[in-house]
């Protein structure tokens, strides 16, 4: 409000607001930095969780420099741990868990259910904030001279037996966690009161859909990681027994609250990809999205089944065997929906008019690394075999595939997607193509060989290790190098694009969305004129499909109800 | 009861009115406050008494729930975040007791 | 050691039914995946933009069927991998009655193992092939893993409560051994090696290593040294339970509840007296937290187990 | 849906991106109730872990319950049993402007309760320090699970007692600026959530009551 005096764009003469939209709405770091509008918090988000991915990326380049000769010799034994921590710390709870919901859902969520903001602008904001505290932490303890409990924060190590700045860390985690929530609550509430007139439930996209799953998911398992770690930092500094066996304590028990947050967590991670993966796969294959109703079930089952299987996790830590029967069971059970989901989306391209730009290329990669990531989830969820697998490279490549191969796949195909809605540029193809297609070889490269010298028996977070596995790490290593790359790569090309890309058209991939239907970027206000909703979502059809010229192609005229059901 | 849409001041009720109900709730309460706390001291099987305690936790919880919190009023989606909570802690229980229950 | 490692051997009978489970498992995931695959590859080249193949809606009732048809056979398919995964998990539940007995201390960063004749190892494992050996296992500090790769066995070691792994290896060698849960600085050290051998080696062995008093003995002494004796050994009006024949027994306690005498229970009863008292006694017992290490206690309980009452009373 | 005739006092209340104020209610009420389920299941970590504990111990737990004071956790019961009948009137009356006054007073009132019910917390601590009831070397009790449960005991009540904290600056600013701007407390949605949100740390504490305090009473 204040600011309205430094806020150049209240000026009448400025003509550039008319299509910078809301990027033209101040240009001060004030505008954004005590901004309401969601769509600019998610930019805020995309900048913050950009910076934590390469912090976590360079942690992780350290490790598998490390990695590659079997002794201990590019950094020491505690560097190592304090490494993978990093990584891991950052990466889950500073990257994969906020990202696609507090970027795109943030972005997307009001203008895919048009309406003009979330339903809590504010909270929004304080959200971002939290995040950045959590990560101020985070920086912190990286200052400071690390952490060594690993992501996971096992007591006794974590409460008693680390000489690292857990708590520091603990704290870093607890923040953020609140932040997640905060926006959690924020997409529940917009869903559930701001939709368009018109706009049923059975008529949302599946991204708000796999946005509404997630944050019921959000709310209800973060605050149990929230005090668990409470518990374990009030061991740790208050030295109350809790998890501490010489008090009478029981050390699983952390692992179970732990866990009842950190499977759910996956499950955050991979719901809004595939979310994104629904919206791209029916727009590039111009078919309505194939068996729509179930791939909504399987959304809510997940989300509700995954809060059941916590326990396979433990199946080798002193965990009740009648315990690892129960949890085995669900586990398969929550397969079931993920394997639907796999079907479904191969079934929409079914008699559709495919092309192949790079969110498409993107998702078809998602679908085969999901599929792999899924696959090796079930011989994780088999009791023997786990027993084996556990806590070596077995397990490193399995999360790898859902959760890198998956959500980050999927965060990629959103990011080039909508980039012509976030930005009003079109990225260059050519390059965004190659990276795609760079970026799942070089995941396999990385990740496939993971699993071969798992199931041999690698352990996780070893630093030095017996010299037959070194074949496998050299691979890793190498692949890692073109990962790498391929992350780098749209970094560059999107930064260009940002000034010399092509002009967007406001529905570039004639996508049927919401969100197409204003303009790219969209106004502050995102609707000059809020919508109704009469059709059903992925009303795209191959027979009707004309090309018009400059924004790529439009679908318009075919729409004249070809209701099928 | 509830006052729906715009409210005139002929509406207005007197606070003994809005009082009345709340009081005998509260009323409720601090007796099964009291029965609660004469229970602990009964000489009978303390797992007994604890169901007691914990039926009778209960009740309180519903009586806040449902008439501090007006939940009698709402509808069925605020009904179902509540009772999300409730069902999601009986699910970690459950579970949690998956293990610990049969352990030794 | 070798220089390249593609598939761990397998030295007992349980690991290749585990690989069994494996390769049922690589078969059904590579036909599902097999299957996305294909499809997305015939679809995508098929229905590529401008392609003549035909297009046009589908029959309302043809995705409802197609769904329920794979929701059912992907339930199905599961749940029978759950079925055969798990039947062989069952059977390893419980170890052989007469299992050679090793126990393992875990602290950071090194294994401690001690054979029930007294022999003690670190980060090595001696084991004669054919014989059923039970691993009892508690670490000094934070939780440990001890893993076999080869033979496909991995068990949490916690501080506190003794956990168990068995096998029963067939093939001789020399093989991996990890601690597979995080467990601070030099975790990447904690390991060692299996040694499998010929039962006739085994012995071998066993014989050249400095003689000690078998591990019941040891704890006789300790037992007598702590002042155990003087209340569990004492004739007439005893102050303290009779310890023979107490292993494997089941014991009432004063608050009416009835508890198996097993290793955990007896340790427990050294630690922390208070919490079982024994029906009839009065809880007068000092706790031996901290006096005692973990490696003591395996030989006061083996020790216990041993004794059957015959033998003299104090010295 | 008659956003035209839009009274000073629903603007006074009204918050971007809303248009009516009946909507924001029921936005700001459903959201409020999502955070209580998030704030049950931050505390179900600690009613797990306690009853997984009294489980394991339970002779130890009965024996370190009789330890409590009963009569300041009975106390403070009762307090925040009143203080949440009280502050349950605040959205009933505060609808009316001619019962702006009486909700505020009801506001005051409420957060001076729970201003007692932590004066009393604090003398218990102090009793509680008194007598050794700290889990660490020279702990009171010696029963294996006795410092469980009093590490149980004082993660809840100082756990709870944040809530309350933030439960009273909630209930003293709602009053402050009610009484700033009467017209925005007879619309504003932040009535209804404050008052949810004292009834969530009045529903917490009926529990803590009953597993802390009254164990191993009457022998």
């Amino acid at each position: 409000m204040s600011d309205a005096v430094l806020d150049d764009t209240s000026l009448p003469h400025d003509v550039s607001t008319f299509d910078k939209g809301y990027l033209g709405d101040g240009h001060t770091l004030r505008s954004w930095l005590l901004t309401t509008d969601h769509k600019r918090i998610a930019i805020l988000y995309a900048l913050t969780l950009t910076i934590f991915f390469f912090i976590g990326g360079v942690a992780i380049a350290l490790v598998r420099i490390e990695l590659v000769t079997p002794a201990q010799d590019f950094v020491t034994a505690d560097e190592y741990n304090r490494l993978f921590t990093l990584h891991g710390i950052i990466m889950v709870w500073f990257f994969l868990v906020p990202s696609i919901p507090a970027t795109f859902g943030n972005f997307l969520l009001p203008l895919m259910i048009g309406a003009r903001d979330l339903a809590f602008p504010r909270l929004n904001l304080f959200s971002w904030y939290l995040t950045v505290i959590g990560g101020a932490f985070t920086v912190y303890v990286l200052l400071a001279g690390g952490v060594d409990t690993g992501w996971t924060f096992y007591t006794p190590y974590s409460s008693i037996y680390s000489n690292s700045h857990v708590i520091a860390a603990a704290i870093a985690v607890f923040v953020a966690g609140f932040g997640t929530i905060a926006t959690g609550i924020n997409f529940i509430v917009t869903t559930h009161t701001m939709r368009a007139p018109g706009l049923t439930w059975f008529r949302l996209p599946l991204f708000v859909w796999a946005m509404y799953t997630v944050s019921v998911v959000i709310i209800l398992a973060t605050p149990v990681l929230a005090m668990a770690l409470t518990l374990m930092m009030a061991e740790r500094f208050f030295g109350v027994p809790i998890f501490n066996p010489q008090g009478g304590g029981d050390p699983i028990l952390f692992q179970h609250l732990f866990w009842f947050y950190s499977h759910p967590a996956v499950y955050i991670m991979i719901l809004p990809a595939m979310g994104v993966v629904s919206e791209v796969i029916p727009c590039f294959a111009r078919r309505r999205l194939f068996g729509y109703d179930f791939m909504v079930y399987a959304l809510v089952a997940i989300s509700v089944v995954g809060f059941f299987v916590w326990g396979h996790h433990m199946f080798v830590s002193g965990e009740s065997p009648y315990a690892n029967l129960v949890f085995s069971f669900l586990s398969f059970v929550v397969a079931v929906p993920s394997a639907i989901k796999v079907f479904n989306w191969t079934a929409t391209l079914y008699r559709g008019q495919i092309t192949y730009e790079a969110p498409m290329l993107y998702a078809f990669g998602f679908v085969g690394l999901f599929t792999m990531g899924g696959l090796t989830g079930l011989f994780l969820a088999s009791i023997p075999i786990d027993v084996q697998a556990t806590d070596t490279y077995f397990v490193i490549a399995h999360f790898h595939y859902v959760m890198v191969g998956g959500t980050v796949s999927a965060f990629f195909a959103a990011l080039h997607f909508w980039w012509s809605k976030i930005t009003g540029r079109m990225y260059p193809e050519t390059w965004a193509r190659f990276a795609a297609v760079l970026m799942y070889f070089g995941f396999n490269f990385t990740f496939f060989p993971q699993f071969i010298m798992g199931w041999a028996g690698m352990p996780r977070r070893y630093g030095s290790y017996p010299p037959e596995f070194q074949i496998y790490h050299v691979l890793s290593s190498a692949g890692a190098v073109v990962l790498a790359a391929a992350y780098l790569m749209p970094l560059g090309y999107l930064t260009w694009s940002l000034r010399w890309g092509r002009r967007a058209g406001d529905n570039p991939w004639g996508a049927t969305g919401l969100e197409w239907q204003t303009s790219s970027p969209p106004p502050t206000h995102n609707f000059d004129k809020l919508p109704t909703v009469e059709r059903a979502p992925y009303d795209y059809h191959p027979e009707g499909y004309v090309e018009t010229g400059e924004a790529a192609r439009t679908i318009e005229a075919s729409q004249k109800g070809g209701e099928q059901e | 009861m509830s006052a729906a849409g715009r409210r005139r001041h002929d509406d207005m009720p007197t606070v003994r009115e809005i009082v009345r109900r709340p009081a005998w709730v509260l009323l409720v309460l601090l007796v099964a406050l009291g029965l609660n706390i004469g229970a602990a001291f009964l000489p009978i099987a303390p797992f007994l008494k604890t169901a007691f305690h914990l039926i009778v936790a209960a009740g309180t919880v519903a009586l806040i729930a449902f008439i501090f919190m007006e939940m009698e009023k709402k509808g069925p989606t605020i009904r179902l975040f509540a009772a999300a909570g409730f069902i999601w802690i009986a699910i970690l229980f459950l579970l949690i007791f998956s293990d610990y229950g049969i352990r030794r | 050691m070798r220089h390249f490692i593609f598939f761990p051997p397998e030295a007992s009978v349980y690991a290749r039914h585990v690989d069994w489970i494996l390769f049922g498992l690589l078969g059904v995931s590579a036909a599902i995946i097999g299957l996305v695959v294909a499809l997305l590859l015939v679809f995508g080249i098929r229905y590529r933009r401008g392609s003549r193949a035909p297009r046009g809606p589908l029959p309302a009732w043809v995705s409802r069927d197609v769904e329920i048809g794979w929701t059912v056979a992907t339930l199905f398919t599961f749940v029978f991998i759950f079925w055969y995964a798990t039947a062989s998990f069952l059977t390893t539940i419980g170890a052989a009655p007469n299992a050679l007995e090793i126990h393992v201390v875990g602290k950071q960063w090194m294994w401690k193992i001690e054979h029930s004749n007294g022999v003690r190892e670190i980060n090595e494992l001696h084991v004669p092939i054919g014989i059923p050996v039970k691993l009892v296992m508690i670490s000094q500090d934070v939780i440990h893993s001890f893993f076999l790769p080869a033979l496909r066995i991995k068990q949490d070691v916690l501080p506190g409560r003794y956990t168990s792994e068995s096998f029963t290896a067939d093939k001789t060698g020399t093989y991996n051994l990890f601690c597979a849960e995080y467990c601070g600085t030099d975790h990447a050290r904690m390991g060692g090696s299996i040694v499998i051998m010929k039962k006739a080696d085994y012995q071998k062995w066993l014989d050249a290593q400095p003689g000690a008093e078998n591990l019941a003995g040891q704890g006789r002494q300790l037992f007598v040294r702590l002042g155990c004796a003087g209340c569990h050994f004492e004739k007439g009006h005893r102050r303290a339970p009779d310890l023979a024949g107490l292993y494997g027994s089941y014991v009432e306690l004063a608050d009416g509840r009835t508890v198996r005498a097993d290793d955990s229970y007896l340790r427990d009863s050294i630690l922390q007296p208070k919490r079982d008292i024994v029906a009839g006694y009065a809880p007068i017992m000092p706790s031996f937290e901290g006096t005692v290490s973990e490696d003591q206690i395996f030989e006061l309980v083996a020790f216990i187990k041993s004794y059957s009452g015959d033998a003299e009373t104090t010295q | 849906m008659t956003a035209a005739r839009i009274t000073p006092a629903e603007k006074a209340a009204l918050r971007e991106p809303w248009e009516d104020i009946a909507r924001q209610r029921q936005a700001v009420e459903l959201g409020m109730w999502a955070f209580l389920a998030s704030e049950l299941l931050f505390f179900s970590g600690l009613f797990a872990g306690y009853t997984i504990y009294r489980s394991i111990y339970p002779q130890a737990f009965w024996e370190a319950g009789a330890e409590t004071s009963l009569w300041f956790g009975g106390a403070n019961t009762a307090i925040l049993l009143i203080s949440s009948a009280v502050v349950a009137l605040v959205p009933r009356a505060a609808r009316w402007p001619g019962l702006g006054r009486f909700a505020r007073a009801m506001l005051w009132i409420g957060a001076l309760l729970g201003v007692a019910f932590l004066v009393l917390k604090g003398f218990e601590y102090r009793e509680d320090f008194h007598e050794h009831l700290w889990p660490g070397p020279d702990f009171k009790l010696h029963a294996e699970g006795a410092e469980l449960f009093f590490s149980f005991y004082w993660c809840l009540t100082a756990i709870h007692a944040v809530h309350l904290v933030v439960g009273i600056c909630l209930l003293a600013r709602l009053a402050v600026a009610g009484a700033r701007d009467p017209g925005w407390f007879t619309e504003t949605p932040a009535v209804q959530a404050t008052a949810l949100y004292w009834g969530l740390v009045d529903i917490i504490w009926t529990v803590v009551f009953v597993i802390i305090y009254l164990p191993g009473r009457g022998g």
